[in-house]
């Protein structure tokens, strides 16, 4: 396939399944994550929240950023949710419901929420308005074909932001070491 | 004329010793003492084969004319004012005879042969004028020109200054006198040598004496040898060195390292003199170190009579100091503490006549700078008339005989200076030249005395009779004290009576000027001599033997040195025969040999007279020589003069002198607990006490007062005024903060409600506002 | 070989031990034998290229400035890195490199308490780039910070190694030679303003000699750097540091601060202070040869009150750096040779003097003069080491001593025509006896400690033992130097003349 | 499809992650909710990306991997903080109290 081949696969022939799937996966998105924040049941919450995160990832791919969605499902839903799993079972959190999960401040948190909704909604619709997507910055200067977006995305990792990719590992390694020393009994 | 450009070797030989003896000493089969024993016989012969080099060389016919050609041994760079000569005389040369090589002074190097055919090429081309600087003496005397050819080798030390002119030289001058000191260092230092292989043997530190006494001799015949007047600096510093260090043999023994010192300190006092004298000789000489330089300049007049005035001040303060002259004697007598063979070499023999050897290698600096010529007083003169007088005294009342012979040298190093200080230039060095063979002997001899005596000095408590039990030593101990007393024919005789003569006065005539107060204070000075020989001989010879155990005669490595320098005592005085006594003439061959060999003729020297010998005064000195030595006799063996025995007890005039005598004119008491106790106690202390207190206590209270300065303006300014105001900040801030303190709750949750609706509603504000 | 020295020689001697602290400080503490390795080899690079500086030196041009590195630094001051050498530094270089691997080797086994190599030899390094970049740098700004590097190892090395009393002598070391510095910087920032080049380039500064700069004006910048080297030399009445620096500083500490540290001051004034302002070094030439004559007398009279031996060698150094400003205070050729002929025997047998004295030290845990004794019997070659070391201490002849202090004496007959010679020859007298006290005080010493029998407490120590090896290792390099110098003295003089010769025509604006 | 719509997702997805932070006690909910607004984060980058290059999506993927080990970290506090209080309620942690 050519490059403009996918512009006009992308452009028309997908152009409303795309906006139905949107639809559908943006619906079941916002439900599962107001779940998340209300559930009384800490495990039903992770489930819940494995929901919004599939959920991002099919967005990733509506986006056509497939490595990005690969590695949201492979993290995301397949290590981070894990790892919340055992932070509940470790915590001795009440497996079952419990009616103590909030606090006193969900008035203020609806207000707070949605004020930051309203303005970024409004600032959102102000400024894009109606924009449509399309996806010719990832071809950009070189022709893009098969699966060499992915290619590229490795090789602005590997040459552009070697050095933030660098620093991201070291990170990584601080905070498994510091994960370490925090959690181990001693 | 090898031997005369090679006279370096000498010294060198007895330093290689030194390091030998040093490093492999120990594991010799005889400690050491082998190796410094080949080393100075080997420079024994080299010395006389020097001295007979030398004849040869100073009876050679003069060719050439003039001082250029006498200097023609000297080799290029050593001298500015011999290249100059040369390089005047070279033009007129190659002005006059056209056809002469035209071989230039540069290229002379250190080929020999260069420079005597640069003679002998002055001789083909004729007659020439002397040039400016010519000595007068040489051509005044009209018959046969007699110049004197110093050789003179030289090597680069140092260059300090303008590139090209200043360059600080070492090297060799050879010369009669420098030959002569040869071959007395080498010849006392190879019987000291062997004489000491049995003296010490067996003491703590064997191979370490022997190890000094080579470097001893090689820097006593380094200054000997010296061409420059740094160089004799140097040899002059070391050989202090080996003295404090020989004085201090036995360390271990609180007077012994006290008498090192006080003798290298009171060294240190005249080096002062040295080092200031040369210094000003060096800019006078338009800076030049080169001895030649200097004696050409000082002789014709190249240098003004007050620095050389100064100068020659400034030298006889080094001379006191090292040659033992009133004031700074002194350290003499403590020196003894050493070993015997040590005072023999050093303090009797060798380095003690440094100073006079000094004296006469830069003659005539003293000569123009003291106008010895035609005076009747000079310091000189003075200085060694007061010694040899005031040290004869001093001998009196010794009772440690080492003491008696410390005191007899620093009266005969005080004839030397006399004979100096009047103009008698060969007088003083023959007579230096005779002391060192019988002082050394009697310092030996009395070595073996103490041998036999249990290692005690003291002649009045520990010895007599012992003339039975060593007779080889007496019997030399006899003939240097009359050698020393001056008794005809000996050679003490004919030395002392030339000094005499040389004082122009007194029945003599043909001296420098008249010096009537020396002669005096001399011949008094020789009576006491005589006299106090005698009296030791007396103590430690005759009466009773009053110290312990059994005395026995001495071994052969101590009675054959005795014995060979007795004899050379006894007999040297043939050297320097007057050419007539009375109605006697004696052949030129003989007569004046020492004069001949010794005394410089040319530019380089003064011109002085010569006294001719004195049947008068000989027979006057000579009368007052026996006389004292009968009455001494009549005094000790017969008894006589009763009204004399215990004389200090009964009179107070007589017993104030006695005092005065034993104290030593109280030098010691001024000098040790006056000056020094000084130094050392009250003005150390006292500058101590200024450092810690006062400067310190400048510093300290500076920084103290920083201190305080930091604290008021914290108390006042930094606590009051400007931590008011910070304080009343704060309280402002302390009571608003009680008030919001109530926001404060600590729930994170509600911070993070805080932060987002801020953030929202000042984003809100961006958007809406600006956007 | 030759371009390599043009190129690096100079930058490679002067970093090299720096680099070897670095490296030192990756090495774990407990690996003390690789520590004092990395500290010998760099030490001893640097000493190897010291000596290809000797061979490949050219001594007939040891007037002018060889070796030169010139790289652009501080444009916005206009202050270059210029590195360069004469025979003026290249003498005081090489005994710098010299000994700072001696005082290593020395270290081997004499760590002071509280140990810690790492520390101790890192700081020497250090110290030892500050020393060398000294001597080599060109550049006013560069010399001030390599001599203010100097300061804190030093600091350091006195307060943290030293005796019972290191921080009050550690301190003061450390606040009065800060003290100099800050008048000297003022002095340096003065000379650039009033210069007209506005540089701080030593060669092209030496090259105007001053003569764009106003008489008074120069007198009061000399005063400046008159105080900020005199502090360092030390002279009268500035010298009080010294005696308590010396005395609480470890025996490496006071080695290297008699040897080298010293020089920085009397070479800051050959090569900045004369040639640089002619007219204020005139005026202020008497006053400076006062002082160095009081210092000469001053410190000998000290010297024999002292009841402690370090503390007498520290004195007996004001005496002798008399001696050195003496013969700089003459402005003459002859006594600027003299002066660093002096600094480098001055270096080596005052060095060697600390060296004993450590030893000594370390033998007997005392230095009191007055519980010494018999060191001749107890360490005979120990004592005949400080016996040689006083003598060539005392000036005499045959040995390096002698070198600097009698053309000193000499120099100071005649000084530089516009100088006052009553004035001058009075000052030589005075000095001439200050060689006599040198005898007394250094002899009384040797007479005290080393001569007689050892005292009670002492007679059967098994601790007194005779010269080891590391010391003899650290020690025969300077000694051989001491003699081999006093029979040698062309080996000094070849480097220096033409560049004294230089620098006095300067300084007398001839 | 319009650039609107998602960033709309995102930004109702931040809000409800913004409530979950204020309201919720425990602390295994809080970290559930910052992981709403991290991935809120990542649509809005991905959806800019396609304006923009690749730089969205690299920087995408830092944020996941920073809030993997943002979580690692937190779910060892909490789990410290349950270890030393027996306890997860965030409400109980007011030492910050004035």
């Amino acid at each position: 396939m050519n490059a403009q081949l996918i512009s006009l696969f992308a452009a028309e022939t997908f152009e409303v399944p795309a906006n139905i799937a949107f639809s559908i996966i943006a619906i079941f998105m916002v439900i599962a994550a107001i779940r998340v924040v209300t559930t009384d049941n800490v495990v039903h919450a992770a489930l819940w929240l494995m929901v919004v995160l599939g959920g991002v990832g099919l967005n990733f791919l509506l986006l056509q950023a497939e490595f990005l969605a690969m590695t949201q499902f492979l993290i995301y839903l397949g290590a981070i949710i894990v790892l919340f799993l055992f932070g509940v079972m470790l915590t001795r959190a009440p497996l079952g419901r419990s009616d103590d999960l909030d606090n006193k401040q969900r008035p203020i948190g609806i207000v707070v929420g949605l004020l930051v909704l309203g303005l970024v909604s409004y600032s959102v619709i102000k400024t894009f308005g109606s924009d449509k997507l399309d996806f010719s910055a990832y071809d950009g200067s070189q022709a893009v074909a098969g699966n060499n977006r992915t290619e590229a995305l490795s090789d602005a990792i590997f040459s552009q932001y070697l050095i933030p990719f660098e620093v991201i590992s070291v990170l990584l390694l601080a905070a498994l070491i510091g994960a370490i020393v925090i959690a181990r009994r001693d | 004329m090898w031997f005369l450009t090679h006279a370096w070797i000498i010294p060198a030989l007895m330093a290689l010793s030194f390091l030998l003896i040093l490093f492999f000493g120990k594991k010799m089969p005889k400690k050491g003492s082998e190796i410094g024993i080949a080393a100075i016989g080997i420079a024994f012969i080299l010395a006389l084969l020097t001295a007979g080099s030398w004849y040869t060389h100073n009876n050679e016919e003069v060719e050439g004319h003039g001082d250029a050609a006498a200097m023609a041994d000297v080799q290029e760079g050593c001298s500015n004012e011999v290249d100059h000569l040369a390089a005047e005389d070279h033009g007129e040369e190659t002005e006059d005879a056209g056809d002469h090589e035209g071989e230039e002074p540069t290229d002379v190097g250190d080929s020999d042969e260069g420079t005597d055919d640069h003679a002998l090429g002055q001789s083909d081309s004729g007659e020439y004028a002397a040039p400016a600087a010519t000595s007068t003496a040489v051509a005044s005397e009209g018959e046969e020109e007699h110049v004197t050819r110093p050789v003179v080798r030289c090597a680069a030390w140092a260059e300090i200054g303008t590139p090209g002119s200043s360059l600080i030289t070492w090297g060799t001058m050879v010369d009669g006198q420098s030959v002569l000191m040869l071959v007395v260092v080498t010849l006392i230092s190879l019987m000291v040598f062997i004489y000491s292989s049995e003296y010490v043997s067996g003491d703590r530190r064997y191979t370490h004496y022997f190890a000094f006494l080579s470097l001893f001799s090689a820097s006593m015949l380094f200054f000997v040898l010296a061409q420059s007047t740094i160089q004799m600096i140097v040899g002059w510093e070391l050989v202090g060195v080996c003295s404090f260090v020989l004085i201090g043999h036995w360390w271990e023994e609180k007077p012994n390292s006290n008498a090192a010192l006080k003798a290298f300190l009171t060294n240190r006092v005249g080096d002062i003199g040295l080092l200031i004298g040369v210094a000003i000789l060096y800019f006078a000489a338009g800076r030049s170190f080169s001895i030649l330089d200097l004696n050409i300049l000082a002789a014709n007049g190249g240098i003004s009579h007050g620095i050389l005035l100064v100068a020659s001040v400034c030298l006889i303060f080094a001379v006191m100091s090292k040659s033992g002259q009133f004031i700074l004697h002194t350290w003499l007598p403590d020196a003894m503490a050493g070993p015997t063979p040590v005072s023999a070499l050093i303090h009797a023999a060798t380095m003690v006549v440094a100073g006079i050897y000094m004296v006469a290698r830069l003659y005539p600096v003293f000569f123009e700078g003291l106008s010895i010529s035609g005076s009747s007083v000079n310091f000189l003169a003075i200085v060694g008339a007061v010694t040899a007088m005031f040290g004869a005294l001093l001998a009196f009342v010794q009772k440690d005989i080492k003491k008696v012979l410390a005191y007899s040298t620093i009266s005969q190093l005080g004839f030397m200076v006399t004979a100096l200080g009047v103009g008698a230039w060969t007088a003083a060095l023959f007579h230096l030249f005779t002391h060192a063979m019988f002082k050394a002997t009697l310092f030996l001899g009395a070595g073996s005395l103490s041998n036999a005596a249990h290692h005690s000095f003291d002649m009045v408590n520990d010895m007599g009779g012992m003339r039975k039990v060593l007779p080889r030593t007496f019997w030399t101990f006899i003939v240097a004290t009359a050698a020393l007393a001056g008794i005809f024919p000996l050679s003490g005789f004919w030395s002392k009576d030339e000094i005499l003569a040389g004082h122009g006065s007194l029945f003599s005539a043909g001296g420098n000027g008249t010096y009537h107060v020396m002669l005096v204070m001399l011949l008094i000075g020789a009576f006491c001599t005589a006299a106090y020989m005698t009296r030791t001989i007396w103590y430690a010879f005759y009466g009773e033997f009053r110290g312990h155990g059994t005395p026995h005669e001495s071994g052969s490595r101590i009675t054959v040195p005795l014995i060979i320098l007795a004899t050379l005592g006894a007999v040297v005085g043939v050297l320097n025969l007057p050419e007539e006594i009375g109605p006697f003439t004696f052949p030129e061959s003989i007569s004046l040999q020492f004069e001949h060999f010794v005394e410089p003729v040319g530019a380089y020297f003064p011109t002085i007279s010569h006294a001719e010998f004195n049947i008068p005064l000989a027979i006057f000195s000579l009368a007052l020589a026996l006389s004292a030595v009968l009455l001494t006799y009549l005094y000790y063996w017969k008894g006589a003069f009763k009204f004399l025995h215990g004389l200090s007890e009964r009179n107070r005039v007589a017993g104030l002198g006695k005092t005065i005598l034993v104290n030593k004119y109280y030098f010691d008491w001024l000098y040790t607990d006056v000056i020094t106790g000084f130094v050392k106690g009250p003005a150390a202390r006292a500058t101590n006490w200024f450092n810690q207190h006062v400067l310190d206590g400048i510093v300290d209270g500076t920084a103290k007062g920083a201190v305080v300065a930091g604290q008021f303006v914290y108390e006042n300014i930094d606590q009051k005024v400007v931590d008011g105001a910070v304080n009343g900040a704060a309280i402002t801030t302390s009571e608003a903060g009680g008030v919001l303190r109530h926001l404060q709750t600590g729930r994170i949750q509600q911070y993070a409600a805080l932060f987002f609706a801020a953030a929202a509603l000042l984003a809100g504000v961006f958007v809406v506002a600006i956007g | 070989m030759t371009d390599f020295l043009n190129d690096w020689g100079l930058i490679l001697i002067t970093f090299l031990p720096l680099a070897g602290a670095l490296v030192m400080l990756a090495v774990p503490k407990e690996s003390e034998e690789t520590q004092k390795t990395i500290a010998l080899v760099a030490s001893g690079a640097a000493f190897a290229l010291g000596v290809a500086f000797l061979i490949n030196f050219d001594y007939d041009s040891a007037g002018v400035l060889q070796y030169v590195v010139d790289n652009e630094w501080i444009p916005i001051i206009n202050s270059r890195f210029i590195l360069g050498i004469d025979g003026i530094s290249l003498p005081l270089l090489a005994l710098t490199v010299l000994i700072v691997p001696l005082v290593i080797i020395y270290s081997w086994n004499h760590i002071p308490s509280p140990g810690n190599p790492k520390a101790f030899l890192a700081l020497i390094l250090l110290l030892e780039t500050g020393m060398v970049g000294t001597f080599v740098a060109q550049d006013l700004i560069l010399f001030f910070v390599f001599f203010e590097i100097v300061l804190l190892p030093m600091f350091f090395i006195i307060g943290v190694w030293g005796g019972p009393d290191r921080k009050y002598a550690s301190i003061k070391f450390f606040l009065f030679t800060l003290f100099g510095s800050a008048l000297m910087i003022v002095s340096f920032l003065a000379l650039y303003f009033m210069s007209a080049e506005q540089t701080f380039d030593m060669r092209i500064l030496q090259e105007l000699g001053g003569l764009d700069i106003a008489r008074t004006t120069q007198i009061l910048i000399f005063g400046g750097m008159f105080l900020g080297f005199g502090i360092k030399v030390p002279m009268f009445p500035f010298h009080t540091w010294l005696p308590d620096a010396h005395t609480q500083a470890p025996t490496q500490g006071s080695v290297i601060l008699a040897a080298v540290l010293l020089k920085l001051g009397t070479y800051g004034f050959v090569r900045i202070a004369l040639p640089l302002l002619p007219e204020g070094a005139q005026w202020w030439a008497p006053i400076i040869a006062v002082l160095a004559v009081i210092g000469i007398i001053y410190g000998a009279l000290a010297c024999l009150a002292q009841t402690d031996m370090k503390r007498l060698i520290a004195f007996s150094s004001v005496a002798h750096m008399g001696f050195v400003m003496l013969a700089v205070a003459t402005l003459t050729d002859f006594g600027i040779n003299a002066a660093v002929f002096g600094m480098v025997a001055h270096g080596l047998i005052t060095g060697m003097l600390f060296f004993v004295a450590g030893s000594i030290k370390e033998r007997y845990h005392t230095l009191e003069i007055s519980r010494l004794g018999g060191l001749l019997i107890s360490a005979p070659k120990l004592g005949w080491i400080l016996g040689l070391s006083a003598m060539a201490s005392l000036g005499l002849p045959g040995l390096a001593g002698f070198w600097g202090e009698f053309p000193a004496i000499l120099s100071a007959y005649e000084p530089a025509p516009m100088l006052s010679e009553p004035l001058f020859r009075t000052l030589m007298v005075i000095a001439a006896l200050g060689t006599v006290l040198a005898a007394g005080y250094l002899l009384w010493m040797y007479q005290r400690t080393a001569m007689g029998t050892p005292p009670e407490e002492f007679a059967d120590d098994p601790e007194i033992t005779d010269v080891n090896t590391a010391e003899w290792i650290s020690w025969t390099p300077m000694l051989l130097l001491i003699v081999v110098l006093g029979f040698f003295p062309s080996l000094i003089f070849n480097m220096t003349n033409p560049a004294a010769t230089a620098i006095a025509a300067a300084a007398t604006g001839g | 499809m319009l650039l609107t719509q998602f960033l709309l997702l995102a930004a109702i997805l931040f809000s409800i992650g913004v409530y979950g932070v204020i309201v919720r006690k425990n602390g295994v909910l809080v970290l559930m909710s910052v992981e709403l607004m991290l991935n809120a984060v990542n649509i809005n980058l991905i959806a800019f990306s396609t304006y923009h290059g690749l730089g969205g999506q690299v920087f995408a993927l830092f944020v996941i991997a920073v809030a993997a080990a943002e979580v690692g970290v937190g779910l060892a506090i909490v789990l410290l903080i349950y270890r030393n209080r027996r306890s997860v309620d965030i409400d109980q942690l007011d030492e910050l109290k004035g």
